[in-house]
């Protein structure tokens, strides 16, 4: 798979990391992550890209699957009372941390009330609605909420158990330098910003993956990752939408490609300026036509958004529709406005998160100065970007992206509709109301509630959704990997053909 | 016989005890200096791009949360006090954890540290020995034609960005000829592109300095002299004239090598090179200021080391300037 | 026979399309043991010609012409087509023959150890000597040109060598495998006169040890004529007469070495005076101390020790003495470019401020400088025009007409105001240099070697310049020189100094007639003359 | 040394004999500053003209668009034009900038010495030790980034190199009589630094600022990549170049255009420079032998 060149016999200076597999299927990965990790102590990182390395390195309760759907792993199964508020879950038996330690419904319970116990951890928000943890017995831990949610399992999917007794003898400070959990894989080596190793724990509980060693490196460079791949030093790593054809051109990679559960969409500061007239913001809508952004710009490695959740996301409904493509509307809903040119700001992070993000916030420039907006386009680091979102400083329009790890719909809700949300300027209280309310129900009633708060941020023109990206990779041509919507790595499944 | 012989020994060949220490406390001072100016600066730079909390958590995480975060990272302390830790973290040498990572930053500058040092030595080496070579070459030969060649050469060399040749270099010998590995630092054969983009550079700058200043040797009296006396052309050349040449280089060799210490940042997001560019330039955006201080106290010190070494160097080899 | 180096008919051309001639024709011979002297004015192929001789032809010139034989054996052969390659010349240079080249500051390399510079000369053609037994042989030869302590100096560098130990060491090394030829070529146009009569007894001194002849290639008379057993005379890149020595001198059978003569200053003092009375001194400088500051050093350096100087409106006093006994520390004090750290000045009767800075533009063009060097004293990107014109432009006082008569005044042409100074002769940059000078109407004019950088003719056109100015306006001259022979024909008083002090000051007839100080003495003994003693008595095995 | 060897290096005003270097560095600058100039009057000018179904034009496949589209199917021979300008009006500001505050901190450190020199050394070793690309992404956080803060900027961080030489000049010509002869002759200070010093000066500096647009195309490409410097729509070399590196695989020109571009403009301007640089005196190293 990787390193068709090593030198051999070079000693010192370097770890040479030959290839395990010499046989005929390689079993070794190496996989580009496309920022740097954080801290190794899950207990206090939760950033998304480390969980790529969490997800083979230790145990949550429940798993998402690739796509989308809710899976039992360290609980077997789990039950919630009448008003959703509190949550039993039962543990799986006999599951051991690689160091030995069993882990107990005491180990889920003390990794929560730890998390819980710092406010300024980086898993806190996931846990925001969890009053208390208590371990009944060994195999049950009971959750208790401060209100009723429905979709509360799916949270603890990003939640990692860690070893509670190793954890505490090590001191969290030593913990993430060698961490310790019960997951298929077990940390080799881990550098900082370099690389991080895993190799396969054949102790663990559950049935054992086929590939016996991972490297996550973090490789900052678009064209680095693919050139990686295409020379053969990475296995798989994600790439940009203008990369795949060319990739997929050649014989020395193949391409995998998934609509994502995230959607990029024009915010809106609908409490300042011109935008406070609700005509405007239509029109902002009307001016844009997302197909050919998605079709031409994203060559068709994107779908049209009508509303702010993924196809992929726990909440979506087809029933939300979007007032769609029509500049001569948007005309006249200006002229009806009185719209005299005022500039309005249009933010944009220039790297990041959204690929081609400064064509895509260009192409928009354009489609809203052609029916007659004047745009101020400001382009900043992504950092830069998120400080002013997280400060709502935002005056005008924006370009951003939410895409929930937990693959369900109440993440960006909270964000984008309630009143503490980052993205929430209108602070609609109606918005606000049926955003608790879907957490007070289930199933399609739930569905119900989303559909109605979706359609109705439509009409007024809060965000203006503008399409699904999908999560791209090049990969050796012989991996055998499905890849998720949410764009973390999973290699429990894969294997090399 | 007159007073020309009679007169003292105009000084000293060796500088006197004095002069060394007086030498070691200017230097220590300026490097003291320089240091504390770029950590004020930084600090300066950095309260004004605003608080990392919001950076650190995740999307959904409230603005109490943040707001916690950040004055558990000491940002409600008043400006000087801040500033004073700082300051207090530079003597003791503890700079605090990085924000993001939560490691001790100094740790994480100086894992950066040799896989920088690593990349600059051999691009500085490299560079500067080619262009000698080079340089030495074109005076030997006195061939015009290897001199165009070589400055044609050059002149496109500078022509292409860092980034755009370093991806030429991988297209043809990672993708197209599979011959070397195209990022990371795994291998002496990573070594190769990132060293060759960045030597490239350097031999280039290099080869134009030394030629013109071996040019202008070359044009010396006591060129003349020892080729009078009968020497070799080329004894003349390599004992002779470089040493003279190379002064005036060596100057802007340490100005250079200080800079290159400071990371590449480009190379080093091209080839994914664990360096301390890249390791800076995102915990400047990412408002880790831990990291930020550590680095540019490396850089800095790095810069000031270098070139005091340039300094002793050129005094050793030229004792006319230690005189002065 | 015993002819050590033959040249016939060489010619010496420019590489390049249009090549130009700067060597034509020239023949010249020199025999076993002999001194020949070469002169002739500046430019006129003097170096090229011994250049050539070995192989040395700086680039962008060459040989088209002639022959060059050297020991016997055929360098260069235009029409045999023979050309010595340079594994051949290397075996020659240094060991059958050898150089000393003017400028013995540059001509060391300043980055290594002098003994170890000499060291290598000798293990050159001695590559079996050990690094040992070559330094040992080195410091020998430095003791035997007269360097003391020649163990310790030679781990020093060049830049601690005065100029004269600089030339011996240059000696020291060409003479490291006794050649049978030594060819001089200006060794001491750098040099003041005391130390340029030891380095010349040096050279005999060593060629009677060694029987090496010699070429000595110069533009000063008086020094071929006590050094030299035969003369060539070059001009325009011909040989116009060749001739014993004394016999050349005495009787010039050309116009050209007639006119060489009579460019050499006379032997006598000023007919008349141009000393005015009834005006107000030009100078009085009183009890002059001039301090340099040198880092590292506690105390300051001593250039001038209480200096008295007193210069009529009119008169010229000229101040002589060896290198660094204060000459231009003193000129530097009185124009307060250097301020003098004790003493009065008092310019035209106006007393003035110690530094420059304090000095009120007024009083600063009361008196003027001319600077030695004329390559350095003149913008490089100015034209003679603008030159001129800035003393006046400073003064706001600029007009054309003043420029142009400022220009004929120091005998320039129209033709030259358009010109910059890389296109002028250095004589004709000393001009504009007094002109620039004479703009202001200064009470006192400061001459610091004005004229040691020319040669003869053009020398004394500038001194026959500053005489008529003199006598037109009434300047008062404070000439600095270290050749009497031109004091002696411009000035009315000497001082002499030595070490900072005025140790002898004297009008000058009484100076040269009767000098009184020891000092004073071995300056004139000094001066090289043409009937001097001469120094190149044929060794008796010739 | 290195003083002496600047001086002898000096350019001096000779008569102007162009190099074949120069010729084909004019040729090359020529090429770019004509298409700047004249593509501006074409008819087809429009750099910002979006239209996303005629992408990725090729080359000379539509006679609208000679060059071909990018990605946003915008002209992109309009785009090298005003990219061309963008960039080259940039890197002409920054490099005068860097040169006029260089030689100026350089010759006052030069003329007057003593301690403003040494505060200009602790100056310059600071603005060497603090990396720009780590100013300027601090400064641009706090700031919006715009094609004026990056010239800012770089404007005023990049002079050391100019101080550095024309402080070495400025030292040597202090020294030398034409420089002190006016002062004797009641001139003032200014009056020296601004004819004497500074005429002598300038041309050392423009040598190194030659050198020096190159580098500064170089940087500032560099900080088109990190989102430093020109904002879209508005073009840059830099910008376009990494704009069109995600599409070399399948369309290649889209670099390779503005990459010709800087090839041709920074290569322009180097073998430019050369006329002005001392000519190379072989000395007495050329020759071999009597011939
Ligand atoms: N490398 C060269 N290329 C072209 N012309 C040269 C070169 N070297 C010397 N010349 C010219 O050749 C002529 C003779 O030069 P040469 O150095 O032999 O004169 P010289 O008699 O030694 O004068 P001086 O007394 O000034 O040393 C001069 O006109 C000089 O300009
Ligand atoms: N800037 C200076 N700093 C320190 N010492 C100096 C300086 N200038 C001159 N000196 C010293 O002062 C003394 C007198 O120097 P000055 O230049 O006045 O001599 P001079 O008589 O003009 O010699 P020359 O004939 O070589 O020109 C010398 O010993 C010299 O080394
Ligand atoms: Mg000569
Ligand atoms: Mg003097």
């Amino acid at each position: 798979a990787t390193g068709t060149l090593m030198l051999s016999g070079c000693a010192g200076g370097f770890d040479d990391s030959g290839d395990a597999g010499s046989g005929d299927t390689p079993t070794r990965i190496v996989a580009a992550i496309p920022t740097d990790p954080t801290s190794m102590d899950p207990i206090k990182s939760g950033a998304l890209v480390v969980l790529s390395v969490f997800f083979h390195t230790f145990d949550q309760l429940v798993t998402i699957t690739a796509d989308g759907e809710l899976a039992p792993k360290l609980a077997t199964e789990w039950t919630a009372n009448d008003d959703l508020t509190q949550w039993d879950f039962t543990l799986q038996e006999g599951v051991t941390a690689s160091n030995g330690e069993a882990i107990t419904a005491e180990d889920v319970a003390f990794s929560y009330q730890t998390i819980l116990a710092d406010p300024t951890g980086e898993n806190f928000a996931y846990l925001s609605s969890v009053a208390s943890v208590e371990a009944i017995d060994d195999l049950t831990v009971r959750f208790t909420l401060k209100s009723p949610f429905s979709a509360f399992p799916r949270n603890t999917s990003l939640i990692s158990i860690v070893p509670a007794d190793t954890y505490q003898e090590m001191g969290a400070d030593a913990f993430a330098q060698a961490p310790i959990g019960s997951g298929p894989y077990v940390f080799d080596k881990i550098q900082t910003g370099v690389s991080y190793d895993l190799v396969r724990n054949d102790d663990y509980w559950g049935t054992a993956p086929a590939i016996e060693s991972i490297s996550l490196q973090p490789v900052s460079s678009d064209e680095s990752r693919v050139n990686g791949v295409l020379s053969g030093s990475l296995d798989v790593a994600p790439i940009g939408p203008t990369q795949v054809e060319s990739v997929e051109s050649q014989d020395s990679a193949q391409v995998f490609s998934a609509l994502s559960n995230g959607v990029v969409f024009l915010g809106v500061n609908s409490t300042s300026g011109v935008l406070t007239d609700a005509r405007i913001r239509e029109a902002i809508g009307l001016a844009i036509d997302k197909e050919a952004i998605t079709d031409g710009l994203l060559s068709g490695l994107a779908e049209p958004a009508s509303t702010t959740l993924a196809p992929a996301v726990e909440g979506y409904s087809d029933d939300v529709k979007d007032p769609g493509y029509d500049p001569d509307r948007a005309r006249e809903l200006l002229a009806e406005a009185g719209y005299a040119g005022e500039p309005i700001p249009f933010d944009y992070a220039t790297d990041g998160r959204i690929p081609l993000s400064a064509d895509v916030a260009q192409t928009i420039q354009a489609s809203l100065e052609d029916v007659g907006f004047t745009i101020d386009l400001r382009g900043a680091d992504q950092q830069a970007h998120t400080l002013k979102v997280r400060g709502r400083e935002m005056q005008g329009i924006y370009l951003n992206t939410w895409a929930p790890s937990t693959v369900d719909g109440d993440l960006p809700l909270t964000d984008l509709y309630e009143p503490a949300g980052n993205n929430n300027y209108a602070q609609d209280p109606r918005t606000t109301e049926l955003a608790a309310e879907q957490r007070g129900v289930e199933g399609d009633s739930r569905l119900d509630v989303f559909t109605d708060l979706l359609s109705y941020s439509n009409e007024q023109g809060y965000y203006v959704p503008l399409y699904v990206p999908m999560n791209n990779y090049a990969a050796d041509p012989d991996l055998d990997w499905t890849p998720r919507a949410d764009g973390l790595f999973d290699f429990t499944q894969t294997s090399f053909k | 016989m007159t007073s020309v012989l009679h007169q003292p020994l105009p000084g000293r060949a060796s500088p006197s005890v004095g002069d060394v220490l007086l030498f070691i406390a200017r230097r220590l001072a300026l490097a003291v200096t320089t240091v504390l100016a770029v950590v004020t600066i930084a600090f300066v730079l950095g309260r004004a791009t605003g608080e990392p909390g919001a950076l650190l958590l995740p999307d959904n995480a409230t603005q109490a949360d943040i707001q916690a975060l950040n004055s558990s990272l000491g940002f409600d302390r008043p400006l000087l006090v801040q500033y004073l830790d700082t300051l207090v973290g530079l003597v003791t040498g503890d700079f605090g954890d990085s924000y993001r990572l939560r490691e001790s930053a100094l740790g994480l500058v100086l894992e950066r540290v040799p896989a920088t040092i690593e990349l600059a030595f051999w691009a500085f080496v490299i560079g500067l020995a080619l262009a000698v070579v080079a340089a030495l070459t074109i005076q030997l030969t006195g061939s015009r034609v290897l001199r165009a060649i070589v400055g044609w050469a050059g002149a496109l060399r500078q022509s292409v960005p860092d980034f755009f040749f370093a991806l030429l270099l991988v297209l043809v010998f990672s993708v197209l000829l599979g011959a070397l590995p195209s990022l990371g630092r795994t291998s002496y054969a990573s070594l190769v592109l990132p060293v060759a983009t960045l030597a490239t550079g350097q031999f280039v700058m290099y080869l134009r300095l030394l030629d013109a200043a071996l040019s202008e040797q070359a044009g010396q009296d006591y060129v003349r002299t020892a080729i009078a006396q009968g020497q070799r052309r080329s004894t003349v050349l390599f004992t002779r004239m470089l040493p003279n040449a190379i002064v005036p280089v060596l100057g802007m060799a340490g100005l250079n090598l200080g800079g290159l210490l400071g990371g590449t940042v480009v190379v080093e997001v091209v080839f994914a090179w664990p360096g301390l560019g890249k390791l800076l330039t995102d915990a400047v955006s990412q408002r880790d200021f831990p990291i930020v201080q550590a680095g540019l106290v490396f850089v800095a010190l790095a810069f000031v080391i270098v070139n005091t070494a340039v300094d002793v160097l050129v005094r050793r080899i030229d004792t006319r300037t230690a005189a002065a | 026979m015993s002819t050590v180096l033959r040249i016939e008919n060489l010619r010496i051309e420019t590489d390049g399309d249009t090549p130009r001639t700067l060597v034509d024709g020239v023949s010249l011979r020199v025999d076993r043991g002999e001194s020949l002297g070469v002169v002739g004015e500046s430019g006129s192929g003097k170096s090229l010609t011994v250049l050539a001789a070995l192989g040395l032809l700086p680039v962008g010139t060459r040989v088209t012409g002639g022959r060059i034989v050297l020991d016997d054996r055929v360098l260069v052969d235009v029409e045999a087509d023979v050309w010595a390659g340079e594994r051949e010349l290397r075996a020659l240079r240094g060991r059958t023959a050898a150089m000393v080249f003017q400028d013995p500051m540059s001509s060391l390399d300043p980055l290594r150890a002098v003994g170890a510079q000499v060291a290598s000369a000798v293990r050159v053609h001695a590559p079996r000597l050990g690094r040992r037994a070559a330094r040992e042989r080195a410091i020998e030869l430095l003791t035997s040109v007269g360097v003391r302590d020649a163990a310790d100096r030679a781990a020093t560098r060049p830049h601690q060598w005065s100029g004269g130990m600089r030339q011996r060491a240059m000696i020291a090394m060409a003479i490291a495998h006794d050649p049978l030829l030594l060819i001089a070529d200006e060794p001491t146009t750098a040099l003041d006169v005391t130390v340029q009569a030891q380095v010349m007894d040096l050279l005999a001194e060593v060629r009677e040890r060694t029987g090496s002849a010699l070429v000595l290639i110069t533009h000063d008379l008086g020094l071929v004529a006590e050094n030299s057993d035969r003369l060539t005379v070059m001009h325009h890149g011909r040989v116009v007469e060749t001739g014993a020595t004394r016999a050349v001198l005495a009787a010039p059978a050309e116009d050209y070495t007639r006119r060489l003569m009579a460019a050499m200053p006379a032997e006598q003092e000023r007919a008349t005076p141009a000393v005015r009375t009834g005006e107000a001194d030009a100078l009085v400088a009183d009890n002059i101390v001039v301090d340099y500051r040198v880092s590292g050093r506690k105390t300051p350096v001593r250039a001038v020790d209480g200096v008295s100087v007193r210069i009529m409106a009119g008169e010229t006093v000229a101040v002589v003495g060896e290198s660094g006994c204060g000459k231009s520390s003193l000129a530097k004090a009185v124009l307060g470019i250097q301020p003098a750290s004790a003493g009065t000045v008092v310019v035209g009767g106006v007393p003035v401020r110690a530094e420059l800075t304090g000095r009120s533009a007024a009083q600063r063009e009361l008196a003027q400088i001319v600077f030695q060097d004329p390559y350095s004293a003149l913008d490089p990107r100015l034209t003679v025009h603008e030159l001129v014109a800035e003393p006046l432009r400073i003064r706001r006082a600029y007009n054309s007409a003043a420029v142009a008569t400022l220009l004929a005044d120091v005998g320039l042409d129209e033709s030259y105001a358009k010109r910059l100074p890389g296109q002028l002769s250095g004589g004709q940059r000393q001009r504009v240099g007094i002109a620039r000078a004479l703009a202001l109407r200064p009470k006192l004019l400061v001459l610091d070697e004005p004229v040691s950088a020319l040669d003869v003719s053009i020398q004394a056109q500038v001194l026959t310049l500053l005489d008529t100015l003199q006598r037109e306006h009434g300047l008062g001259y404070l000439f600095i020189s270290h050749d009497l022979g031109v004091v002696r024909s411009i000035a009315d008083r000497v001082i002499v100094m030595q070490h900072g002090r005025v140790v002898e000051e004297a009008p000058t007839a009484q100076i040269f007639s009767d000098p009184q100080h020891p000092f004073t003495r071995q300056l004139l003994a000094a001066v090289p003359r043409l009937d001097g003693p001469r120094r190149t008595a044929r060794p008796a095995a010739a | 040394m290195t003083t002496s060897l600047t001086l002898a290096t000096a350019p001096v005003v000779r008569r102007w004999r162009p190099r074949p270097g120069a010729i084909v560095g004019a040729l090359m600058l020529g090429a770019v500053l004509l298409l700047t100039a004249i593509v501006p009057l074409l008819p087809g000018f429009d750099p910002m003209g979006q239209d996303l179904r005629a992408a990725l034009l090729p080359p000379f496949a539509d006679p609208a668009h000679p060059l071909g589209t990018d990605a946003l199917g915008r002209d992109l021979l309009s785009r090298l034009a005003l990219a061309s300008a963008v960039t080259l009006g940039m890197t002409v500001l920054i490099v005068i900038m860097n040169a006029v505050l260089g030689s100026l901190i350089g010759i006052l450190a030069g003329y007057y010495g003593g301690r403003l020199e040494a505060l200009i050394t602790l100056v310059s070793n600071v603005t060497l030790a603090m990396p720009v690309v780590l100013l300027l992404i601090a400064i641009c956080a706090v700031l919006r980034p715009s094609a004026g803060l990056t010239i800012l900027v770089l404007g005023c961080t990049w002079w050391v190199g100019y101080a550095r030489v024309t402080r070495n000049i400025a030292a040597a010509l202090r020294r030398q009589d034409f420089v002190v002869s006016p002062l004797t002759q009641g001139a003032d200070s200014v009056w020296v630094l601004t004819r004497h010093i500074v005429p002598n000066v300038w041309p050392h500096t423009l040598i190194i600022a030659a050198t020096d647009v190159a580098t500064i195309v170089l940087i500032t490409s560099s900080l088109e990549y990190l989102g430093l410097g020109v904002q879209p729509p508005v073009p840059s070399w830099g910008s376009m170049i990494f704009d069109g590196q995600r599409h070399l695989a399948g369309d290649p020109w889209l670099a390779l255009l503005p990459g010709l571009m800087m090839l041709l403009a920074v290569g322009g301007v180097q073998f430019l420079s050369q006329q002005f640089t001392a000519e190379t005196r072989g000395g007495l190293l050329r020759k071999g032998g009597m011939r």
